[in-house]
């Protein structure tokens, strides 16, 4: 490898795949700041973001059907890589040496990390658990009994907690790992970003690019 | 009402029978609510529904419509039978002891003097035995058999608790504990009210069941006594200043009546109508009489009524029969009426039979209404539907309709249930061009002597005389009207007993009836109401609330007819020895010279209460009358008779004389009795009614009623719509002989069915207030259902007890 | 003072203390219907729409009393009609005015996310400021009694003020001026709960043995009191509850969830800023890239 | 409040707890204070009148727009009772309460208006278009129809016009009726109160 050619890439996403994540993305973070703004009296502020209270109130709950839309073709798109593998289940057992990044004691990573398949399968649980619940509480379309709408308020608010926080986690994730941003910003990630975190991806990705 | 509304707070037992006070009367019933509250009263509710007053009685009891005679005479044979009676007070204030003429007889089912084809009596039996002195002949012991009393006992021997049960389906032991918290007021110091309405009157024997009720508190000593008296709720705001003011077919103000036609000659006509007393020392109000018509006459055609012309006694029409609405709708229908006015009356929805209304207002040549809303029957030639279907191009009647101004644009007087005439005030002008009813009546009078005067016509004498004294002729204003029927001096008048004294100063206004002189000397529209606009100034319209003795008397708040005074009769609240019955409730006393207390006496008042003169003061006898002698159509003691749609076809207490099955002595024109539905055919018992939620049919116009009550319905007991599989707000048909309405079935636990001679008698009831105009959902005039016969006294029809047939619509 | 014409104790969704040094020295209002009295004749019903400039529709009948049907956005109290049979065979028709119950530990303002769009006054009135309102409907879920409806038209919920215009006047409540029989009477919660010892005296005199206040506990007790024949079975009158109590639903997702639910998305946030402050973030390294480069010359 | 109880402790703690929670970010709502609705009567003119529905005759108090100036014309915008009354004491019943929806109905009527024979509609016409043509048919009927004698009785009656009088008008109107409808002759003249 010469000294000034830049590291070689992979393909980890495609641009529709990236657009498909930041309309998520963007919807999620105007969802989870007006959530939370009827949430608790302390972000009431930040429903001025949708035009103040009454509009957000009113927004908020298109805006959760085009991310839940959104969010299901992603899912789909990324489902077939969040398979359980029994690997995960050791990678998960040591999960210190994850936090402390003695990646090499790991074994070798897939497409997604257990971490990663995990924050899948529970952001498609809060999604589903958002959808419904937010049904339930959508006034404008549909009435359902004070029963019913009360224990979707207590349901939406756990889901959205649960997703805030995976979400939190989420982002971290990718600040915390250098290099991953790029690929949801230009779609690749680097030969070595790869290797060191993805190893097995990396390795069937690279088996497929040579032949 | 002989009481008032405060006074019902006086009572220990209340009883609503014939009404419905809490339904159509809400802000009345809160007395009952305060005597129950603060005395610990015990309310009745007799009903065939369970009605609103009986969500809050003590005591309801379900009764078959139309037998409330039955009940009560069973009341009064349990008083007698146990001796629950007021002893001092029938004994002394009543006709108990009083003998009845030998040839009075009673057999049958019908009294002496019965003539089947005129469907009339000959009275001349039904009267007391006379002295020589020309007095009536008592026995004080009670003992002669052809006494009151002894006649009484006899007549309601036969209305056992077992012939209530049977006939009016009341279980015995409801009955009987009524008859024993009734029979609870007969000591002194306890008293009974009262309350009804229509419920009572609108029988073909309605005013003999008022009658009954009244005869059961005479017995209990409670008229006169404050918390007592019976009270009839009055309909509409002013419907007794209307009574009051004379405006029915025979009457003139102050309850004057028209003269017959055979009364050709004013002495005749004054003579039959100034009683003579019938015991020693009796008042006899109406020998008053002729003061109080000349005084009418005076101000009705001021100086054209003359000594001379027997005070204008021609002026006034003679009457060769009643002319009631229901004879008056008998005679358009068959074509002989050519024009109406209907001024705030909506007699298409109002009178019973609508087929029979609508065809008579279509043989008009001229319908006039004036009202400030769009009534049914201004509009009973346009096409409405399944529930008006007429054919507009084949009706030929002219029509006009007047908008006029509603209370809120006019000042004027009312007179409430309990006599009382207030005064109120205008608010705002009327909309558009809307005017008075006294803009238009002026109006078209004045037009009516203009063409007279320009082009002469029939007998103009009256019309060109009747004084018009107000300034603005075509504008008369309240206040100058309400002075005339006050009264006023014509000329100076004289001190009675110092004639050198001038009590009255020509054109000053009289303080009472006291004042009125029978030579021309004073006029007076309406002798009762005397003094309401006296020489101080409006009394109707004082406003000071206070009740000094706190017994509800506020006697500086407006005027109540006859002279301020609020509980009639009220003498007889005090023994014979002028002291109240009840400390506790003191009305009038006598303090040694006069007669004094928190009411104006209903009496003389420096009479001495041991003078022998009677409490009743306008009764030639002095006392209170059991023996109806003459006054009544039916006979002096009232007698159950069925409804003219009987569910049972029979009488029960004369199951073999078909003529005593309903009100002998009624009038039934005879496409009436053509127009009447057999049990076979429509099996079950209906009765109209009002709701608290609208009033008659004005408040279908009023957009806040409708949305507390929108749609027509009719209520049906849970067995009745079980029998034919109805269910709660499905839609059913229920017709008469007369025609049909459809209605919401409205499915009940408070419409029981009642077992009647052995069988099942089902009630259905029938809400009125829906038509085929106004803001509600349309719907059907429940008159449509209701049959054409009156009262045999006094017209009031037969709303309450009919038979219809009720099926799935 | 700002705005407010009467003293505010508490305001929905707002987490500064509210002003509350004021307090009636005679202690709160209370309006107190007394079942007993009532005899369903709705002049409540037409004098709160009157006073409060409201209009519903005109609807139907669906074979009982009841018009509207329900309370709605317009009407703010409705009568509601039971027929109930007695174990001794008599008929009683239950006649309750149905409307707000003003809690004092008021539902609808836990649950209420707006701040200021539910108030509670010193006297005890809750009132809504529809102007704050931003339509969520949470105090319908957060209501005991289920009374707050929401507008089809301008998506605000509304409710029975206790007419606090009225009252800050020092005018009685429209519904209660009006009441013919005296059925519903206002005054401090004192005079009330006192005077309605007296009617359970009399009613128990007449036989209802089990006559008595409903001032349920489970809410604080309420502003607005029934005097019941049959306190023991509040649920005849059409289905009063009997022990009613904000549901737990809302008390857990607007009580303690709250700030524990905050305190734990904070963390996450802090675990992450102390995890990378520590550790350090996971490079990729030129190493990683040659060795990525050698694995595939290799092959 | 001197104690308190184990309940009060808890929601002040809770209140507490979710306040201070986040008041350590400074982040508090906007003040939102609000005042009750505006006292609308506050300077309207009062007039005493009479409810025209039942026989209770309950006193209201009728509130019209304007302190009754000249310039102002009054409408009425609010009815209730009347608390001086003996009677109502304040209370009105629901048609009482509703008065207001009856002086505003939009079936007032606001012109004379008049049917022709056969015709299924209503045409608006003028006051003394209306009262001339009645006055004309009451005469024309009167002089056709009045009988002065009959059998050698002077009876003086006019049958073929009738008139109901209405029982919610005034006494005043009631009395003027009255002595028009006798001078005329006519008895075929009731009221409601037999119904």
């Amino acid at each position: 490898m010469s000294e000034t050619a830049r590291p070689r890439t992979l393909p980890r996403y495609s641009a529709s795949e990236r657009s498909n994540h930041w309309v998520v993305a963007i919807t999620f973070i105007l969802l989870a700041l007006s959530g939370l703004a009827f949430y608790h009296p302390a972000f009431f502020f930040l429903s001025h973001l949708l035009g103040g209270g009454y509009w957000a109130r009113v927004l908020h709950p298109y805006i959760g059907v085009v991310f839940f839309v959104c969010f299901a073709l992603l899912a789909l798109r990324l489902a077939r890589h969040n398979a359980w593998e029994a690997k995960d289940a050791q990678w998960l057992k040591q999960f210190p040496d994850v936090l402390a990044n003695r990646e090499e004691r790991l074994p070798e990573v897939g497409r997604y990390n257990a971490l990663q398949k995990l924050l899948f399968y529970v952001l498609v649980l809060s999604a589903v658990g958002l959808f419904l619940s937010g049904i339930g509480l959508w006034r404008e379309w549909f009435a359902f009994s004070v029963g019913t709408v009360r224990l979707a308020a207590v349901v939406h608010a756990l889901c959205a907690f649960v997703a805030i926080t995976s979400i939190i986690v989420h982002i971290y994730a990718a600040i915390w790992v250098k290099g991953s941003v790029r690929a949801m910003t230009r779609g690749d990630v680097t030969w070595g970003w790869a290797w060191r975190h993805h190893r097995a991806w990396f390795r069937q990705m690279v088996k497929g690019a040579n032949k | 009402m002989t009481n008032h509304w405060v006074d019902i707070k006086n009572a220990d037992i209340i009883l609503i029978m014939g009404g419905n006070a809490a339904e159509a009367h809400p802000c009345g019933f809160k007395w009952v609510t305060e005597a129950k509250a603060h005395r610990g009263a015990k309310l009745i509710v007799v009903d065939p529904r369970f009605t609103r007053s009986a969500s809050v009685a003590d005591v309801y009891a379900p009764i078959r419509t139309g037998t409330d005679i039955v009940f009560l005479g069973g009341v009064i044979r349990y008083l007698l039978e146990k001796d629950q009676i007021q002893h001092e007070y029938v004994r002394n204030y009543t006709d108990l002891s009083f003998i009845v003429r030998e040839d009075f007889s009673f057999e049958n089912g019908l009294f002496s003097g019965y003539n089947p084809e005129k469907r009339r009596y000959d009275k001349s039996s039904w009267d007391y035995e006379r002295g020589e002195d020309g007095y009536v002949k008592t026995d004080p012991t009670l003992q002669h058999p052809r006494c009151v009393y002894q006649l009484m006992k006899q007549h309601y021997a036969r209305y056992t608790p077992e012939m209530v049960e049977r006939v009016c389906g009341t279980p015995q032991a409801k009955f009987l504990q009524i008859c024993e918290m009734l029979a609870s007021t007969a000591p002194a110091n306890r008293v009974a009210t009262i309350l009804y309405a229509l419920g009572w009157a609108q029988h073909s024997i309605g005013a003999q069941i008022i009658r009954t009720a009244a005869m059961m508190q005479l017995l209990l000593g409670n008229i006169g006594m404050p918390g007592g008296g019976i009270n009839a709720l009055r309909g509409h705001s002013n419907i007794q200043g209307l009574t009051d003011l004379g405006l029915m077919s025979n009457l003139l103000p102050g309850y004057l009546t028209l003269p017959n036609e055979a009364e050709q000659e004013l002495p005749q006509y004054l003579a039959a109508r100034t009683l003579k007393p019938l015991r020693p020392n009796q008042m006899s109000y109406w020998q008053n009489y002729p003061k109080f018509f000349v005084s009418l006459m005076k101000a009705w055609w001021g100086k054209a009524a003359t000594a001379e012309n027997n005070w204008a006694y021609d002026y006034l029409p003679k009457l060769d029969k009643p002319y009631d609405l229901l004879q008056v709708i008998e005679l358009m229908a068959q074509g002989k009426m050519n024009g109406y006015i209907c001024q705030g009356f909506n007699p298409l929805a109002a009178a019973p039979n609508k087929a029979k209304v609508l065809e008579g207002l279509a043989k008009l040549k001229y319908l006039v209404v004036m009202d400030p809303l769009a009534t049914e029957t201004s509009e009973f030639w346009r096409n409405a539907g399944e529930s008006n279907p007429v054919d507009p191009s084949k009706i030929q009647t002219e029509v006009f309709r007047l908008p006029t101004t509603c209370f809120a644009e006019e000042d004027g007087s009312l007179v409430n249930s309990g006599r009382w005439l207030q005064w109120h005030w205008k608010g705002a002008e009327p909309p558009g061009e809307a005017r008075s009813d006294i803009e238009i009546m002026a109006e078209l009078f004045l037009r009516i002597r203009e063409r007279y005067r320009r082009e002469g016509g029939v007998f103009p004498d009256p019309i060109l005389d009747l004084a018009w004294p107000y300034v603005n002729a075509a504008r008369p204003t309240p206040e100058e009207l309400a002075k005339e029927y006050s009264g006023k001096a014509l000329v100076d008048l004289p001190d009675a007993k110092d004639p050198t004294k001038i009590v009255r100063r020509a054109g000053e206004q009289l303080a009472g009836f006291a004042e009125l002189r029978d030579d021309g000397s004073t006029a007076c529209g309406c002798w009762i109401f005397a003094g309401c606009w006296g020489p101080n100034g409006n009394l109707m319209a004082r406003r000071d609330n206070s009740d000094p003795t706190g017994i509800g008397q506020t006697l500086g708040w407006a005027w109540a007819w006859p002279a301020n005074r609020r509980i009639l009769y009220n003498r007889a609240s005090a023994d014979l020895q002028g002291r109240p019955f009840d400390p506790q409730r003191k009305l009038i006393y006598w303090n040694g010279r006069a007669w004094t207390g928190a009411d104006v006496p209903d009496f003389k008042a420096d009479e001495p209460p041991d003078s022998g003169m009677g409490p009743f003061i306008m009764n030639p006898e002095g006392v209170a009358r059991f023996f109806a002698r003459a006054g009544m159509a039916e006979g002096p003691f009232p007698e159950h008779y069925e409804p003219f749609e009987t569910p049972l076809g029979y009488n029960p207490l004369h199951p073999n004389t078909p003529a005593a099955t309903s009100n002998p002595a009624a009038r039934v024109f005879a496409r009436d009795l053509a127009d009447m539905g057999k049990v076979e055919e429509f099996p079950h018992v209906a009765t109209t009614y009002r709701l608290t939620e609208h009033f008659h049919y004005w408040t279908k116009h009023v957009l806040l009623n409708n949305i507390v009550q929108p749609e027509q319905f009719v209520e049906i007991g849970e067995a009745l719509a079980k029998e034919l599989g109805i269910t709660n707000g499905q839609q059913v048909k229920v017709s008469s002989k007369r025609g049909y309405i459809k209605a919401v079935a409205l499915v009940t636990k408070r419409i029981r069915p009642l077992t009647i001679e052995g069988k099942t008698v089902h009630q259905v009831g029938i809400p009125i207030h829906w038509g085929f105009t106004g803001l509600t959902k349309p719907g059907f005039l429940a008159n449509t259902l209701t049959p054409s016969v009156g009262d045999g006294n006094i017209q009031t029809p037969e709303f309450k007890s009919f038979l219809v047939k009720v099926e799935k619509a | 003072m700002a705005l407010q014409s009467l003293d505010i104790k508490r305001r929905s969704a707002t987490t500064s203390p509210t002003p509350s040094v004021r307090e009636p020295s005679v202690g709160a209002v209370a309006k107190l219907i007394d079942v007993s009295k009532c005899i369903g004749c709705k002049a409540c019903q037409t004098a709160c729409m009157e006073w409060n400039d409201l209009r519903d529709e005109v609807g139907t009948n669906v074979g009982v009393y009841d018009n509207p049907a329900d309370l709605t956005e317009h009407s703010w109290t409705v009568m509601r009609f039971a027929e109930y049979e007695t174990p001794q065979g008599d008929l009683e028709w239950l006649i309750r005015k149905d409307g707000c119950m003003h809690c004092e530990d008021p539902g609808c303002l836990k649950a209420c996310p707006s701040p200021g769009a539910i108030v509670q006054y010193a006297n005890g009135i809750v009132d809504f400021h529809q102007e704050h309102c931003i339509g969520c409907g949470y105090c319908v879920t957060g209501c005991p009694f289920n009374v707050p409806r929401i507008s089809k038209k301008d998506h605000k919920a509304y409710k029975c003020t206790l007419c606090s215009d009225r009252v800050a006047v020092g005018q009685e409540p429209a519904c209660v001026k009006t009441c013919p029989t005296g059925a519903i009477e206002f005054g401090t919660k004192e005079v009330m709960t006192e005077h309605a010892q007296a009617r359970i005296a009399d009613l128990k005199s007449r036989g209802y043995a089990n006559a008595g206040l409903y001032d349920p506990a489970g809410v604080g007790g309420t502003h607005v009191m029934y005097v019941l024949h049959h306190a023991d079975q509040p649920t005849l009158y059409s289905g009063l509850p009997k022990d009613p109590q904000i549901s737990p639903a809302v008390s857990l997702w607007k009580g303690v969830a709250k700030p524990l639910s905050m305190a734990a998305m904070a963390l996450a946030a802090l675990v992450g800023f102390f995890h990378y402050m520590r550790v350090g973030p996971a490079e990729t390294s030129e190493e990683d890239e040659r060795n990525a480069e050698k694995e595939v010359s290799h092959e | 409040m001197n104690g308190m109880n184990r309940r009060q402790f808890f929601k002040v703690s809770a209140a507490m707890l979710s306040g201070s929670s986040m008041a350590a970010l400074g982040l508090a709502p906007q003040t939102a204070l609000a005042e009750v609705r505006q006292y609308k009567l506050a300077r309207m003119t009062e007039t005493r009148n009479t409810c025209p529905y039942c026989s209770v005759g309950c006193g209201i108090l009728m509130y019209g727009l304007g302190d009754g100036a000249k310039n102002a014309k009054a409408t009425i915008v609010h009815i209730e009772g009347d608390a001086d009354h003996p009677v109502n004491r304040g209370t009105l019943c629901p048609k009482g309460a509703s008065l207001i929806d009856f002086i505003h109905s939009p079936n007032r009527l606001k012109q004379p208006q008049y049917r022709a024979p056969g015709s299924d509609k209503w045409q608006t016409i003028s006051w003394d278009e209306a009262l001339d043509r009645i006055a004309a048919l009451m005469k024309a009927d009167r002089d056709a129809n009045f009988v002065e004698k009959t059998e050698g009785k002077t009876v003086n009656r006019w049958l073929t016009t009738g008139m109901l009088a209405a029982s919610a008008s005034s006494n005043e109107t009631a009395y003027l009726t009255h002595k028009i409808v006798r001078s005329l002759g006519m008895l075929a003249f009731d009221n409601q109160a037999r119904v």
